[in-house]
């Protein structure tokens, strides 16, 4: 009896870490929408005040002008809810699976760094949806981080899907992890190694202050969906 | 006369769009601006502005613990907070603070301005907004 | 070694519904944002190009009035900007507390139900917040429920805090859940029972379809802030 209820236990305890992720989650997002859409729109209805005051001034040149900045705003807003809309489920997922999403995933990252390879080998087969969302998470944050952390050359991302488990490295060639930099406010890397948990899965994360970088290991057991009993 | 005016908010085309109705109105100058709540003690001791516009989220230094900090030391000059939020919450704090004014980001420059009046004055402000939801 | 096995597999399991859950929110927060925010945005892009074209013909003051209603939709975002991020984090409750965040939360629902009474009994104090997002959110889908499918004269809500335990029970009198009218995209009750289960607490759900309305029953075991171990 004393078994079941500790186990009974353990699965709260798990079930708790999960509620605190996602309502971490919860105040990220409502951060960026109040940093994001919320203030650019606020902005957006200032500057369009300015538009009627400078007209009612007479001064109808710096009035249509205005006008453009208030166009060009709007515009901004739209790409910006666009990008929070793609963050909470990139579309290509559902419809095209990880390998695809990566690929394009990568090339909208061409701005922020120059040098991304993807490598990957697979079995071909679609993954079940869960799966497939979790590792794209995984590699975007390690991608994320290389890109923000790591000064790297080269940023290289491997992808290894066969029958029973997927393995993902993201490697760069940066300046390495800093202990000492460890900030309060980050939950990447602690909700990684929530997320991999979850999976059942390995998470590693190799790194030297020597400037040879950083390397994240992460091995999934999977059942893909086409050998799924049920 | 004019209403000398210190402005705090961490964006800046919000800063810029609030800068330049004020330009486009009589009796009112923007001094300086800062983007963090832990500017806001410098700027007053420097400009001895009448009025502070304070955003209260803000990376680092938040709105309403730099309102707090600088009235502590600069109990003469007025504060009013600029919120994107109208939850009685937000505004109960924000105004425990000893903020003299709260002003929803939505504003029209009309309420921007009559805000700045009534505070300079003396006065209270709230945002017609918020007061319905009190 | 078998039992571990299993253990792991059903722990494997859990931790996949969880991301199912959590999944399941972020797209029907994606929709959110496309139905809300982005086709507003997109609707006042237009109506700006119009404010454009209206300028250049030459009619200055048309523009300038089509200008104002831009201005009125653009608030209108802002408020439905703002109206989502209410809904990611009641911010009173990590404010005031669950009992005090529900009594407002009830006295925002005057226009969607005129009969919304809230009786509760509690050892007053607060519990940890996990447990309190997670009851302010059962709860809130079980209200919600009522005002939307029952069409009761009367929506009673309870809650009891005692030192080991919460009970709330949402009661209506109204026509009862028709089984066959369960539908497809419905993830409410679904995603109640999953997070009653992350917390090791119960839900049942007795209704019938003579008229006699609905309860709702959840009892979470809990540990209060104060009397916890660690
Ligand atoms: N590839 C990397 N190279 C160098 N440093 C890294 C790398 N990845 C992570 N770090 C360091 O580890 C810290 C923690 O990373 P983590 O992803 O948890 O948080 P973050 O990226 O700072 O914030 P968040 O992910 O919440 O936006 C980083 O702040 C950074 O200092
Ligand atoms: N209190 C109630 N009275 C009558 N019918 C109910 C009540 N609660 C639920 N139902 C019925 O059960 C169905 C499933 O409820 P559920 O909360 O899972 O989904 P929903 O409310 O339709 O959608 P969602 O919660 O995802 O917005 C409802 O569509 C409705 O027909
Ligand atoms: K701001
Ligand atoms: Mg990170
Ligand atoms: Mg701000
Ligand atoms: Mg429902």
């Amino acid at each position: 009896v004393s078994e079941l209820i500790s186990d009974a236990h353990e699965k709260q305890e798990f079930g708790l870490k999960i509620i605190e992720a996602q309502e971490e989650e919860r105040s990220r997002l409502s951060r960026e929408m109040h940093d994001g859409p919320a203030q650019m729109l606020a902005n957006i209805m200032l500057r369009s005040e300015i538009v009627d005051r400078t007209y009612k001034k007479g001064d109808v040149d710096s009035a249509v002008q205005e006008m453009r900045n208030v166009r060009v705003m709007i515009r901004d807003s739209l790409y910006e809810v666009r990008r929070i809309i793609y963050d909470l489920r990139p579309m290509a997922l559902d419809d095209l699976g990880l390998i695809p999403t990566i690929k394009k995933y990568i090339s909208t990252l061409e701005d922020q760094h120059p040098n991304i390879r993807f490598k990957y080998q697979s079995t071909n087969e679609r993954l079940h949806s869960h799966y497939e969302v979790a590792l794209f998470r995984l590699i975007q944050e390690s991608i994320q981080n290389a890109i923000k952390h790591a000064e790297a050359g080269l940023i290289l991302v491997e992808l290894d899907i066969s029958c029973e488990k997927v393995v993902a490295t993201i490697t760069d060639n940066g300046k390495g992890i800093e202990q000492s930099e460890k900030k309060d406010k980050s939950f990447g890397i602690i909700g990684m190694h929530e997320r991999v948990e979850i999976l059942g899965g390995d998470l590693k994360i190799n790194s030297s202050e020597e400037g040879t970088g950083t390397r994240v290991s992460i091995t999934i057991p999977v059942e893909q969906e086409n050998t799924t009993a049920n | 006369m004019t209403t000398n005016i210190v402005l705090i908010d961490d964006h800046k085309l919000f800063r810029e769009g609030v800068k330049r109705i004020l330009e486009l109105e009589t009796g009112f100058n923007v001094l300086a601006e800062g983007d963090d709540g832990s500017a806001a003690t410098e700027l007053v001791k420097k400009y001895k502005p009448d009025v502070v516009l304070m955003d209260i989220n803000m990376p680092g230094v938040n709105g309403v613990e730099a309102t707090a900090e600088l009235l502590e030391r600069y109990p003469g000059v007025k504060v009013i907070i600029l919120s994107i939020h109208d939850d009685e919450n937000y505004v109960t704090h924000a105004l425990k603070s000893g903020a003299q004014g709260y002003l929803l980001k939505e504003m029209d420059s009309d309420a921007l301005i009559d805000a700045i009046s009534v505070v300079s004055e003396g006065g209270s402000y709230l945002h017609p907004k918020v007061t319905h939801n009190l």
